[in-house]
């Protein structure tokens, strides 16, 4: 579906922590387009400056009470002067979102199991993603990690959608201490021959890079989702490339926001 | 009274004067799905050589304010793919195409040139001979009046499409820089690309981009664009295309009244990728409102009479 | 450890890099009532000729995207009431004067350069060879290389106080401009003046100053002038004076990674002539954060290697 | 006093038509410093486009119920950006406010009499002025003209002070129909020999011209407020400067900001 452009209303700014917000737009037909793994680039109406929009995951479609779609979300996460602009937005202020774009996830269906591994802020598209192979019954596996066990966000979310959830955090405060790699490896290890998990994840690019490197390992596919600055989201501006080892149209340097930001974890080169 | 947005250059003739500027619009494709590309006057292709290019490595640009710096470094295609996969689905949607030619040596333009002579559905030919990206070849024909001579007078002889050097603002006297051009034989020239500039993250010491050195757009440089664009239009006949941060339909009257035949959107596709039919829409509130027939009345009607120093 | 501030300037030592920038800060006694003089490094005055002169009519400044145009056209009250009415007053209140000089004629330079020669309590002598707002004089010598190294060369054998010319950035090879008035004697060079630049109101279809063409300062030049300050810096041996949208101490550690022994602050004092006393404590919380014992250890000290393309 | 820079809370906006309102600021020792006549420069904090402050003249000097002094107000009128961006703000949002700046009016005493003349917003700075003029029992008149009889405001507000008003407006709705300098020139005409009137005027350009011309015609002093576009507000750009026929430094182009906003109307030079 071709992106559209909404001057979409703040309907609530839920601040998780110091840091992290869930700020939801009302911004429908966007929702009514967007895959798992779509982002949007957003950008406080009428502000100059910054210039340029910022990219974000959707990470919930959201409904009224009669299922019908009123919005999208995005889990913010304070990095510099945008995103602390959106975390301080307040009900009723407006917000340019344009969406959705980029490759979405593919889905998994049994016997594939679909193991999503999530760093901090790359929870962001794994809320859909989740519901979406909830309804296809997939058995599916959180393995999420952050700094500390209030930065885990979202758990009766996941829960609620029958996922197994295998929780890190760095201080070990909650889950197991450490790399949300640890467990992902030891199940990928005790994974019986002939079964199949589709591993996809989104965080930091070190923990992408693990993790793709652990699934190709144990003969295991996945899909990881990548962050560059991007300038336009759209394939105008060529900011946003990343090596690929079978790029298409410009040798191996492919623009993440229209060939990704999710790709085949197996095609990128690791820097 | 339907108002009457069309612009000639040359034999060329533009329904409205937008034209999407090289580098900020990909190959045009891209937009298909959120701008229908036979509503714009042109648009221009990102910037080719004979061969393919990777460009720089990322991080490829940063914010400042009112603009951005750009060190791409002219990833593209190649003109042989572009013409054989780009052109003919460009040719379908109606687009007018102007290809931005890059060059590493002068024969390396003119063979660019020649082949694209022999495609089907090229509008003109934009000459980047002011890429600041780049080391080799582009920046250097630019930044001499020689060089810009030679370069416009090669590629002149070896092609009977409309040919549009682009300028840089890099140098003293952009003027003379349009006056070697037209004197070698080009159609009109456009400007501006943009200014070379740099950002250091004091954090780390480093550039902000890979490399170091890049080009500045954005509405911070639209005074100095508009500046240079009326300097030109005062000396050369050729149409002038200006650009330079232009975010809506009074920074395109701005370029126009200053001499701009037509004008070339970039940056503000990033912000704005619907901004083609928010400016149709307000040039033509403008011409009604001040009651203007033909918007190409306004090509350089700038009134250089001081204004009053008290308020309406 | 108290941090080291101070930088110096040929044989002038200052207790800070800051420094007000010519036009912006009157003749500096405006600000003693919201600054102590004494705490900047230095203020540079406004632009000053044998006598006085009106400037342009107003109005003289609009406003542009992270910037403004300014068409003042130096006005001013004459080196000699300068001298007589000003500079006592200035050293009293401990000030560092740097006294940005103009001229229509190379005479003019040394004449006034000669008066403030004999005067006492001048610091330093910046010369204004790149105004963009006057016709006659200055710019005509600062976009010549020839006419930089004369007036240079003239005023170097007037005086014996620094003599720092202050560049234009509207030329092609500014490093080449600071070249020349290394080679022709002077003790640092200033950079960036304004950029020449316009802007027009489309409904009325007239300037938006009287004087048409005025200079472009603020935010929105600090890349190109960052850019400008590390060309000179790695082509010159004397110390370069950096300038151009300064608004904060990362804009000035910009500036003096970037090869900058000192800094101007210009359009910032505007917004807020408060700024001093906050970059003063940003750049002591900078250095503390960093371990800096000495901020001139900062000068130049850019490392280009490529940031990565990933986020930290 | 020198000048201070206060980043200000808003204590209300109150919005009296689409386009004026009276912004309130706990800008307590800037209003303790200002004397009637002087302005701020004001930017709402953390914006950065438009980059400059804008001046206007103090309105009103707040204070509590006790007589303390908590702010300052100013009449806001919609002209552009800025002014615009003013009209929208809300309780609790943050003005960087420098003042006081400029020279103050010069007050009269009896048995001179004390003559205000405003046109629309030019109004601001006669509220402050009535105040002192009142407190030294010198027998004042307003003279404002509006567009509308909706936009003559703070009528109570003078009559309270015991000011006389003579009001007109362009369309006759309220007061005389027609221009200001009609009632005033009628007064002039009036006066008795010997007798002296200050005659004060703010408002747009024509009218000052009109106002000082029509008090020396009647060889009675005046005061007027003129208005330039104003970079610095404290003399160092040069960007303000009016015609006067004495000038101090610089011939004959002086600075309003710091020598004005206030001049003697004989002394300016009508463009
Ligand atoms: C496809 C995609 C999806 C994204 N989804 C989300 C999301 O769901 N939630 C979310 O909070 N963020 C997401 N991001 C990251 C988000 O776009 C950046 O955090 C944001 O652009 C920063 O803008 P800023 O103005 O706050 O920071 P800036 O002022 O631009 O930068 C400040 C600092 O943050 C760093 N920074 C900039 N961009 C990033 C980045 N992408 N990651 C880490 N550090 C960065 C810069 O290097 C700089 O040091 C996504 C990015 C991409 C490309
Ligand atoms: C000493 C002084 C005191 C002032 N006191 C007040 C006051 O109490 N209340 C008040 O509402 N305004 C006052 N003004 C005027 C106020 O400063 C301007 O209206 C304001 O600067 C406009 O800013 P803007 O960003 O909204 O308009 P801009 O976007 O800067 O300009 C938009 C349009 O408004 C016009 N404009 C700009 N400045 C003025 C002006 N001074 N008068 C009329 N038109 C203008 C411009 O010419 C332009 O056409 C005062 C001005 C001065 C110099
Ligand atoms: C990301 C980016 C890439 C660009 N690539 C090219 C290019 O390939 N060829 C070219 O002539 N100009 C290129 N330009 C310059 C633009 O075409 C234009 O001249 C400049 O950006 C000024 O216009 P603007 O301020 O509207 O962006 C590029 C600009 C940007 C921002
Ligand atoms: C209003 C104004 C007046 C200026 N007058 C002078 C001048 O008299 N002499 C001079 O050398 N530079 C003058 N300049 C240029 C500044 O000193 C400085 O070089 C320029 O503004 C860039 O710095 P900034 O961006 O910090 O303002 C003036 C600038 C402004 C904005
Ligand atoms: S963000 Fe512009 S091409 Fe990807
Ligand atoms: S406003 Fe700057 S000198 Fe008056």
């Amino acid at each position: 579906m071709p992106p559209i452009d909404i001057a979409a209303r703040v309907i609530a700014n839920a601040r998780l922590s110091s840091d992290y917000s869930v700020l939801s737009l009302a911004a429908p037909d966007v929702g009514a387009r967007t895959l798992p793994g779509q982002f949007v680039m957003v950008k406080p109406e009428g502000v100059t400056d910054p210039l340029l929009r910022r990219p974000f995951s959707v990470f919930e479609v959201l409904r009224d009470p009669q299922g019908v779609i009123i919005g999208i979300s995005i889990l913010n996460k304070k990095a510099g002067r945008s995103t602390r602009r959106l975390y301080d937005l307040e009900v009723g202020d407006v917000v340019s979102c344009l969406g959705p774009l980029g490759q979405p996830f593919k889905t998994v269906a049994s016997p594939t199991r679909a193991w999503m591994v999530a760093g901090g802020v790359g929870l962001a598209p794994f809320a859909t993603l989740a519901e979406s192979l909830a309804a296809s019954k997939t058995e599916t596996t959180l393995f999420y990690g952050a700094r500390t066990g209030e930065e885990l966000f979202y758990l009766d979310f996941f829960e609620r959608l029958g996922v197994t959830l295998v929780l890190t955090t760095e201080n070990g405060a909650r889950g197991t201490k450490g790399r949300v790699t640890l467990p992902l490896e030891a199940e990928l290890k005790a994974l019986a021959a002939g079964d199949r998990a589709m591993v996809y994840a989104c965080g930091p690019e070190p923990m992408l890079e693990a993790v793709a490197k652990l699934a190709a390992h144990y003969h295991q596919p996945s899909q990881v989702s990548v962050e560059r600055v991007m300038g336009c989201g759209l394939g105008g501006c060529y900011s946003c490339v990343v090596p690929v080892k079978h790029g298409g149209e410009n040798a191996n340097l492919v623009r993440s926001c229209i060939s990704g930001p999710v790709f085949d974890g197996a095609e990128l080169v690791w820097e | 009274m339907t108002p009457d947005l069309s612009v000639s250059i040359g034999s060329l003739k533009l329904p409205n004067p937008l034209i999407a500027a090289s580098g900020c619009f990909g190959y045009g494709l891209e937009y298909e799905h959120v701008v229908d590309l036979s509503l714009l006057g042109g648009i221009v292709s990102k910037g080719l050589f004979m061969k393919e290019r990777q460009g720089h490595p990322p991080p490829r640009i940063v914010e400042t304010p009112a603009g951005m710096i750009n060190a791409i470094g002219l990833q593209g295609i190649g003109v042989h793919r572009f013409v054989k996969e780009k052109l003919p689905l460009l040719r379908e949607r109606g687009a007018r195409t102007f290809v931005n030619v890059c060059g590493t040596t002068l024969d390396e333009y003119v063979e660019v040139c020649k082949v694209l002579s022999d495609a089907e559905g090229v509008a003109a030919i934009e000459l980047n001979i002011s890429c600041p990206n780049i080391k080799e070849g582009g920046i250097q024909f630019g930044c001499s009046l020689h060089g810009t001579f030679d370069v416009v007078s090669a590629v002149r002889k070896a092609t009977s499409l409309p040919v549009i050097p682009k300028l840089t603002p890099n140098v003293t006297d952009v003027a003379s820089f349009a006056k070697a051009a037209e004197d070698a034989g080009a159609d009109a020239v456009s400007l501006v690309n943009t200014f070379l500039a740099m950002a250091i993250d004091v954090e780390t010491r480093r550039p902000k981009i890979s490399n170091v050195l890049g080009g500045l757009s954005g509405p911070a440089i639209r005074p100095i664009a508009v500046r240079m664009v009326w300097e030109c239009y005062q000396l050369v006949k050729i149409p002038v295309i200006g650009m330079g941060g232009i975010t809506d339909a009074r920074d395109v009257l701005e370029f126009m009244l200053a001499g701009s035949t037509a004008v070339q959107i970039g940056t503000q596709n990033f912000v704005d990728p619907f901004v083609w039919t928010k400016v149709l829409d307000s040039l033509k509130d403008y011409m009604t409102r001040h009651n203007v027939a033909r918007l190409s009345d306004l090509i350089g009607a700038f009134d250089p009479t001081p204004p009053k120093a008290t308020h309406p």
